[in-house]
């Protein structure tokens, strides 16, 4: 099936999201978009795939001009999608996930689920996936709901594939499997769609690549030009890739966890026995696959955690049964990794989230009063030195883009004076040109003498920024590695696989499955 | 019943303020809100009279010969809707055939002894709707509030002054203590604030009863469920002499205003209940004591109810009886979300509330027309002002500025993102 | 660089604990509780439960237990569930559901015997009571029905007691005018139609707070109708408010069994419709595709709509269908309860319906014990009140608020409502 | 027909034929002029005194007890020459106005205080004394021995019923030494059932199913409209033949009035407060107006049991002849009846 997208412009508002894009996608070849955050590359296949109305342009399958009132319509054309967010049921089994929408039934309209179970096992068996049709989806690790999110578009015979950025969530491994199954379906015929800010994935898959830039193709890219030219593609203008930074100066250790464990809301451990110390001036990065415990471990030190056996202390002070009040207030910095769900208010302004932790001390507040000028005044100052872009101080935080948001909890977090310093995903979702603004300044604080943790998923910003790298598999330690370790051996590691033991295996391909991962515990 | 009440207005600011600038007068004027409150309280009234139009027996009799006098008919509807509102507004806020002076604004005053409580309960409600909560419970608050005020107004001999600040403490006292329960079960067990504030609702109806049937609050020689009457000490002061029945109590409430303004804008409390309520998880985060603030707000929201439980034993009744709360903490309810949870919205939309309810009772007397007219025309404006859209397509008004519908409903409002209940 | 979570909605639910001790803590001291009132506190006399009338065709014996013996055993096997209860929860498991249902009826049998044991005269008619409690919880359960349909498909609905006020008036109205009763089950199936119309269109269309519109819709149905009551249906009660009543089927030799027969097989048509909505939307919920859909859009519309469920649609048909099913329970009291429309009959059951539904954690099922123990335990207190306890009435009348309370505070607790309830669905 | 009188506030048509511009007011309670209890007779008095008499009306209905001073004040600016007041709950609003108006008349309905200045006249009943009689037949005509009152709330113009059916029933267990026992009232602890308000028609359905079930066959509601749910329940039980249950009804002649399932009506114990509040009007009218407040009796017919009508037949004749002896009895205060809710 060949599809082809003419002249599609979609706008938001007075927002141009999409600026008359034209796109041909084609059986037996991967069709990669390349483009920064926020650039429309999600808004295009949105509406390719019918959840958007275009404001303007035609889409063709065939030849034929079609158009799809929803997603049912471009499903019934063969187009499947897998959404960046997944969009899975959580309280439902794979299989009624699978079936939803597209149900099979018996006499009386009761559901036929076995059928759906069936297809389920057939297209597993097809492509090597393991998945229990009637494990429910919460309880899945994110590698093996993407991989239900995929069985769903081809339960429904999709000849055209669209992935919006399918690797972000996998280990290396689990990354290197996907683009297997992609290739797997290349011969099959099948036409992808793939979105990736992975440099190297799109390079090792794709059969074409198209580069967007703010709503409009800038042209089509040679999958084996260097990384270095896509980037400067992507953004417009010449990007360093490595963040310069001077060699760390360890100081004193202030910051010790020893055998802490943290047991989750659902009973297990998702932190287990790990010990660590990080001293001033030094960047410790947490890596490994999202829900392995990075999210407990620093809830538990900033005390979210309710269930946390085990030793936390900061200069020598327990932090362990503390409040979080205490905690903040005693010098620590924290940025969690969900900035609209836990950094930020949204319904509150800028200003007021700029103080969100310290609006009732001084001089923000003085007994319970609250002084506003006050709270004006400093947000002036951090939206200038962090160049948030607002329309003012006083805007609602949830209308500031994503990488806006991000902005200002590392403003707020950063502009007191810190003990220890902790930033999940610190520039998740923020464009090439922040990034190197943000890494900037938490090299800063390092500098300036502050224990730094890190925790990223991303393996490019751990190697960029860590003076030692810690991998956690399964809530456990599997090892603390110096900041320059391969990422070969940090994808086995994050995979589970003790650090000696990555180091001597780590040209070996064949390793046992590193998929299983438990998210229920990592989605707090 | 995940979502907390937070109208989504309530909270966020003015999202293009510049794009205002740049239209038309008129044009402004047509597209904004206030017109939107205006016309939506015009439609509902409109809607109103239809209905005493229609159930009227003259209307009734003239239509069964419509089509020989047509104009009988709409006279006659005419006359009964008319009739009707003008007894409305003659007795919510100006009397044209009063006699004297003092009897030309007596209805203004009774519409603010009736605001009275209203605005102290809906106070309460909209505390606890910004911190996420849906007080479903003003009415049991008032209940114990006013129960605990009338037994230290009717049992203690205190001198002048003194008496009346502790039957006001006992009953921000009492409304407080019924408010915390809520609070602390929500805290404590999680327990779903909308079913234990209706629960306790009626236990505080049946506590009270059953007090009222004990001797420590009948009235001695009397088998009546009904309290003595409160001591001169207790009560609140005439605010304009006898003659009118407006007294302290509104005074009071003002001030309850005032401190419900400030607490929610001004105050660190007020920050962190509007944290919790926005987003509970980043307030956790924050360091904010979620549970605590709940805790918290249920205290400060049933002192509120419970205020207005003291305006109704000390200021306007006098005296407990079982039905002593009247149904003013359900109207609460309407008063806080017609006053889009914001302290002086609230206080707007009590006086508001207060005219149609003094209104209503001469409107009845005046005219016959049925006082329930007036909870009809009152859910009526909610509604309305609550859906601007509606109202702009029924008027053919223009929409304000340019802003897509998809984009002012979009699910960033707190509705959606605090939504952890 | 870009987002990488995959993004669960319920994210903001989750803050529980690991060990929950609550259960153990209100189990224990409920045992305790029995151990010292039922068994301690035991009145020496026996108690007796008559199981059928004695002009039924069936005659039963009596059931005569021994209040100490029958309070002793309660309390003895409570105390055992409640140690059980511990040692589960010390073990890092849940409570079992079982084990807690099983702890509530051994509550309530020894609260039984000891509460008729102490009365005056200590006997009485078992049948009774149940087959008042049904009829008590028929219109909570159908208000409770509406709510899950609605919640589960995304839309809080607290407008089930202006559904079930219209559909009371309703029902009278035409019934009286059309002089047959069925018309009258129609016409209330049609106004609680109406006010989810109301509802649906305002929530779903022009996306104001579900909350509000649930609540301001009360008000204006209860406004509305006592409008009309005093204008119109007062002035001339013969015309307009003398319905006609829905009889009593029963169903031959089933009607006939002692203590459930009443209870199941001689009802209205109204009282068996509540049978058939209870299993027809649980089978229909999680058996069907209608109701795999319905379930997707209350938790995840954006998924469901990406599959091509249209999530509004879905959520406006459901409920309007919520509308009927209220609207039919409405019929209940003016068709079968009582013989004519009064002002705000409803007298709040609707709220009750509301707390039923969340107690029943949004299952039908549940939501029908819920309704069920809420009429027990009104049934219950008019029972004792004349049964001569030394209790206050007052306190007696309290009864069914505190154990709805106790419940949802220490059985329940934090229970998880549908994802998306109350979060309206825009399209991008 | 009460709900919507025709608008008397248009003077500019002709007044109806009457000699006097005497302008007679009521105002309710909570209950509304449609409750079928005391407001609903109080007002039928007013409407018949102002048919019979030609005077001018003006009513006010109160939704809640904020209304009651409101009502009374727009009465008071309306200019009436007797505003008459329902129930204990306007007990205090009509002491301060007539207090404020000693110029204007008032009279009360179920009331009286010791405080009140002279211009109010309190109208009572000793409903104790009819009751009494109700009693009486009930134990005489139950055959399973059990029967059972229960009210709508605990307040003294109920329990007044209740405690005077109780004292009927130990009369005639003493009298015939029977054991018929009373259900839903204890009159020594003076608790029993009430549903809680005088609305719910449905709780009074289900507590008459629960006395029938525990086998009582007369049952005497005292809630208002709320009986009407006894009517339902004692149709359903009665119907096939399967019981026998009768019902007494109370405040009006409840085989006029209720409007359904008069054949179970037993008899009902009847307040004749339309006649009473028509005659203050008249005596008003007259000039005569005075204070002393006004007791229903069996004596002075304020208070009666209602015919029998189509349960005549089921009232044996000695029954019958012992009513009209106890009836005498009381009159002539041989027999007291006494309960703590009785005027003084
Ligand atoms: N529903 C919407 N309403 C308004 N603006 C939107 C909406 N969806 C997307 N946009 C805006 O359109 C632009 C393109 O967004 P889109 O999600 O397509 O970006 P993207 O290229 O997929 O970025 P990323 O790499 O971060 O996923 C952004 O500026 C975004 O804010
Ligand atoms: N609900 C909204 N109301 C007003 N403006 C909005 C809203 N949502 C998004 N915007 C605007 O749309 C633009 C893009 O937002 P979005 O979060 O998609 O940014 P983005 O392109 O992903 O940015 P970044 O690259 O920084 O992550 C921003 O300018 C933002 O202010
Ligand atoms: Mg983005
Ligand atoms: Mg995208």
């Amino acid at each position: 099936m060949k599809l082809e997208l003419k002249g599609i412009t979609k706008k938001f508002g007075t927002l141009v999201a999409n600026d008359h894009i034209d796109l041909m996608v084609e059986p037996g070849k991967v069709h990669t978009l390349l483009g920064e955050n926020g650039a429309g590359k999600s808004t295009l296949m949105n509406v390719l795939y019918g959840l958007y109305q275009p404001t303007e342009g035609q889409i063709l399958v065939d030849g034929k001009p079609v158009s799809f009132g929803g997603p049912g319509d471009a499903m019934a054309a063969g187009i499947g999608m897998v959404h960046q967010h997944f969009m899975l049921v959580p309280v439902f089994t794979v299989a009624e996930n699978i079936a939803l929408g597209n149900e099979a039934t018996k006499a009386g309209g009761l559901l036929n689920l076995d059928e759906t179970r069936a297809k389920i096992r057939r297209i597993s068996d097809e492509y090597g996936f393991d998945v229990d049709p009637d494990a429910l989806v919460e309880d899945l690790p994110v590698g093996v709901q993407q991989r239900a999110e995929i069985i769903k578009a081809l339960v429904r015979d999709a000849e055209v594939l669209i992935l919006d950025e399918p690797t972000a969530v996998l280990t290396p491994k689990e990354t290197d499997e996907l683009l297997a199954i992609m290739r797997q379906l290349k011969a099959d015929g099948k036409a992808i769609v793939f979105i990736s800010h992975k440099l190297r994935e799109v390079k090792a898959v794709s059969d074409i690549i198209t580069v967007i830039r703010r709503g409009k193709v800038v042209g089509d890219a040679d999958p084996d030009a260097p990384a270095a030219e896509l980037a400067s593609l992507m953004v417009g203008r010449s990007v360093s890739l490595a963040l310069e930074k001077a060699p760390a100066q360890p100081g004193e250790v202030t910051f010790r966890i020893k055998d802490l464990t943290v047991t989750a809301a659902n009973g297990q451990r998702a932190v287990d026995g790990v010990s660590l110390q990080i001293a001033r001036g030094e960047i410790l990065a947490v890596a490994g696959v999202q829900g392995n415990g990075q999210t407990e471990l620093t809830e538990a030190i900033l005390g979210l955690q309710d269930h946390v056996a085990g030793s936390i202390t900061l200069d020598g002070e327990e932090l362990v049964g503390r409040k979080v009040k205490d905690i903040i207030n005693s010098g620590v910095g924290f940025v969690p990794e969900d900035r609209s769900v836990e950094g930020l208010v949204g319904a509150f302004s800028v200003a007021e989230n700029l103080v969100l932790n310290r609006y009732d001390q001084a001089p923000f507040a003085k007994g319970l009063a609250m002084n506003p000028a006050r709270v004006a005044e400093n947000a002036a100052q951090r939206i200038a030195e962090f160049d948030v872009r607002t329309q003012s101080a006083a805007a609602a935080a949830g209308t500031l883009s994503g990488g806006n948001q991000q902005k200002v909890v590392m403003a707020r977090e950063l502009s007191r004076p810190l003990k220890l310093f902790i930033a999940s995903q610190p520039t998740r979702g923020v464009d090439v040109g922040s990034i190197e603004f943000l890494h900037r300044r938490i090299v800063a604080e390092r500098d300036h003498g502050t224990p730094v943790m890190i925790v990223s998923t991303e393996l490019d910003e751990v190697l960029d920024l860590a003076d030692r790298i810690a991998v956690l598999y399964r809530g456990r330690l599997m090892g603390i590695v110096p900041g320059n370790t391969s990422r070969d051996t940090l994808g086995l590691m994050m995979a589970g696989m003790s650090a000696e033991d990555a180091e001597t295996t780590q040209t070996d391909a064949a390793q046992p499955d590193a998929a299983g991962t438990d998210s229920a515990g990592g989605d707090k | 019943m995940a979502p907390p009440a937070v109208p989504p207005s309530a909270q966020s600011g003015q999202l293009y303020p510049e794009e205002a600038g740049t239209q038309p007068l008129l044009h402004r004027i047509m597209a904004s809100e206030t017109m939107v409150a205006v016309l939506a309280v015009l439609l509902s009234l409109i809607v109103g009279g239809l209905l005493v139009a229609l159930t009227n027996e003259q209307v009734a009799a003239a239509s069964s010969y419509f089509f020989a006098r047509p104009g009988d008919l709409l006279g006659a509807a005419w006359t009964a809707a008319s009739e009707a509102y003008a007894a409305l507004f003659q007795g919510a806020v100006f009397n044209f055939e009063g006699q004297t002076f003092a009897r030309m604004i007596y209805p203004l005053t009774q519409t603010l002894t009736v605001a009275t409580p209203l605005i102290c309960a809906g106070l309460g409600v909209t505390l606890a709707f910004r911190a996420g909560l849906f007080n479903i419970g003003a009415q049991g608050q008032i209940i114990i509030g006013a129960m605990l005020a009338a037994w230290v107004g009717f049992t203690w001999q205190l001198p002048v002054g003194l008496h009346l600040l502790l039957v006001i403490l006992a009953g921000l006292a009492g409304g407080a203590l019924w408010g915390s329960l809520v609070g602390l079960l929500k805290a404590r067990t999680g327990a779903h604030e909308v079913i234990v504030t209706i629960m306790l609702n009626y236990i505080a109806i049946y506590l009270v009863g059953f007090l009222l049937t004990t001797p420590g609050f009948q009235r001695p020689g009397s088998s009546n469920p009904i309290s003595p009457q409160l001591g001169g000490t207790a009560l609140y002061p005439p605010l304009f002499g006898d003659t009118f029945r407006l007294h302290w109590g509104f005074v009071v409430a003002v001030l309850a205003t005032v401190f419900a303004w400030w607490l929610l804008n001004r105050s660190t409390i007020g920050f962190e209940l509007r944290a919790v309520g926005a987003n509970p998880m980043a307030a956790r985060t924050a360091g904010i004591g979620v549970t605590k603030s709940y805790v918290v707000v249920m205290v400060i929201a049933g002192a509120l109810a419970g205020l207005a439980g003291v305006a109704q034993v000390a200021g306007t009744e006098r005296v407990l009886t079982a039905g002593v709360a009247a149904s003013f903490g359900f109207d609460a309810i309407t008063v806080a979300l017609l006053g889009r949870s914001t302290p002086w919205g609230t206080f707007i939309a009590a006086l508001l509330f207060g005219a149609f309810r003094a209104g209503g009772v001469t409107m009845q007397t005046n005219t016959g027309t049925s006082i329930d007219i007036v909870l009809v025309v009152q859910s009526l404006i909610v509604l309305f002002i609550a859906a601007p859209p509606l109202v702009r397509a029924l008027f053919h008004l223009p929409e304000p500025g340019a802003v897509s519908p998809a984009k002012t409903g979009k699910s960033k409002s707190p509705a959606a993102t605090g939504g952890a209940a | 660089m870009s987002t990488m979570t995959a993004t669960v909605p319920d994210q903001a639910g989750s803050m529980g604990t690991v060990r929950n001790w609550k259960t153990p803590i209100i189990l224990s001291v409920l045992a305790v509780f029995a151990l010292v009132v039922f068994a301690l506190g035991a009145p020496a006399n026996s108690v007796t439960f008559r199981l059928s009338d004695p002009s039924d065709a069936v005659v039963l014996t009596d059931l005569v237990l021994s209040a100490p013996v029958t309070g002793w055993i309660c309390a003895v096997l409570m105390l055992a569930a409640a140690v059980l209860s511990i040692l589960e929860v010390r073990a890092g498991r849940r409570v079992p559901g079982w084990l807690v249902a099983v702890f509530s009826v051994l509550f309530v049998v020894g609260f039984l015997t000891w509460v008729v044991g102490s009365a005056r005269t200590p006997n009485v008619a078992l049948y009774g009571l149940l087959a008042g409690s049904v009829t008590l919880a028929v219109p909570l359960i159908f208000g409770s029905l509406s709510g899950v349909l609605c919640e589960r498909s995304g839309v809080v609905n607290i407008a089930i007691e202006g559904q079930l006020l219209f559909g009371a008036f309703a029902a009278a109205v035409a019934g009286s005018l059309s002089g047959s009763a069925l018309v009258g089950l129609l016409a209330a199936a049609v106004a609680g139609v109406l006010v989810s119309l109301v509802l649906a269109v305002f929530s779903i269309k022009y996306i104001v707070n579900q909350v509000i519109v649930g609540v301001v819709l009360n008000v204006l149905v209860s406004g509305l109708t006592g409008f009309l009551f005093s204008t119109v249906l007062s002035a001339d009660a013969d015309t307009w408010n003398s319905p006609p009543r829905l009889p009593v089927l029963p169903i031959p030799f089933l009607s006939e069994i002692p203590v459930i027969g009443p209870i199941l097989f001689r009802q209205t048509i109204v009282g068996y419709l509540m049978y058939v909505a209870v299993a027809v939307i649980y089978v229909g919920l999680f058996y069907t595709k209608w109701g795999l859909r319905t379930r997707a859009v209350g938790e995840h519309p954006k998924a469901a709509d990406t599959l091509g469920v249209q999530v509004n649609r879905m959520r406006f048909t459901n409920v309007l269908l919520a509308g009927v099913v209220a609207g039919i329970g409405g019929s209940f009291f003016t068709l079968v309860s009582v013989s004519g429309f009064g002002r705000d009959m409803t007298a709040g059951q609707g709220y009750i319906a509301l707390a039923a539904l969340i107690f029943g954690r949004w299952n039908p099922i549940g939501a029908f014990f819920a309704a069920l123990l809420f009429g027990f335990a009104t049934n219950l207190q008019y029972v004792l009140s004349f049964l001569g306890t030394p209790v206050p009435n007052e306190f007696l009348a309290m009864l069914p608020y505190l154990v709805t309370i106790f419940a949802v505070a220490g059985l329940v607790g934090k229970s998880r409502a549908p994802a998306a309830s109350g979060i309206p669905y825009i399209k991008g | 027909g009460c709900g919507a009188p025709p608008a008397e506030n248009t003077p500019s048509g002709s007044a109806a034929a009457g000699a006097s511009d005497y302008l007679g007011c009521i105002v309710s309670d909570q209950g509304g002029f449609d409750d079928r209890s005391f407001n609903q007779s109080s007002h039928e008095g007013l409407m018949k005194a102002k048919q019979d008499l030609g005077i001018k009306t003006k009513e006010a209905e109160s939704k809640a007890e904020t209304d009651f001073v409101p009502n009374l004040d727009s009465m008071i600016q309306a200019g009436c020459d007797l505003t008459l007041t329902v129930g204990f709950l306007l007990g205090d609003a009509t002491k301060d106005a007539a207090k404020k108006n000693p110029d204007s008349h008032f009279a009360i309905v179920d009331y009286s205080d010791p405080e009140f200045t002279d211009n109010v006249k309190p109208i009572v009943y000793d409903t104790a004394q009819a009751a009494f009689l109700a009693g009486y037949l009930a134990a005489g005509t139950s055959k399973t021995g059990k029967v059972a009152t229960y009210g709508g709330a605990e307040i003294p113009t109920v329990t007044i019923f209740m405690d005077g059916f109780a004292d009927g029933v130990k009369y005639y267990n003493e009298k015939h030494n029977k054991k018929v026992e009373l259900l839903g009232w204890d009159k020594d602890a003076q608790n029993g059932t009430f549903v809680g308000n005088f609305e719910d028609q449905g709780k009074g359905k289900t507590n008459t199913q629960n006395f029938i079930n525990e086998g009582a066959d007369v049952i005497m509601p005292v809630a208002g409209p709320v009986g009407l749910g006894t009517l339902d329940a004692v149709t359903e039980a009665n119907t096939g033949g399967k019981k026998d249950v009768k019902v007494v009804w109370v405040d009006s002649d409840g085989f006029e009035t209720a409007g359904k399932a008069e054949e179970y009506i037993l008899t009902s114990v009847m307040k004749l407060m339309g006649q009473a509040v028509e005659d203050v009007v008249k005596t008003d009218l007259a000039g005569k107006f005075d204070s002393t407040p006004y007791v229903g009796t069996l004596e002075n017919g304020g208070v009666a049991l209602a015919p029998f009508h189509d349960q005549a037949k089921n009232v044996p004749a000695e029954l019958k002849s012992d009513l009209d002896t106890i009836k005498a009895d009381i009159i002539s205060g041989k027999i007291k009846v006494e309960s703590a809710a009785s005027p003084k």
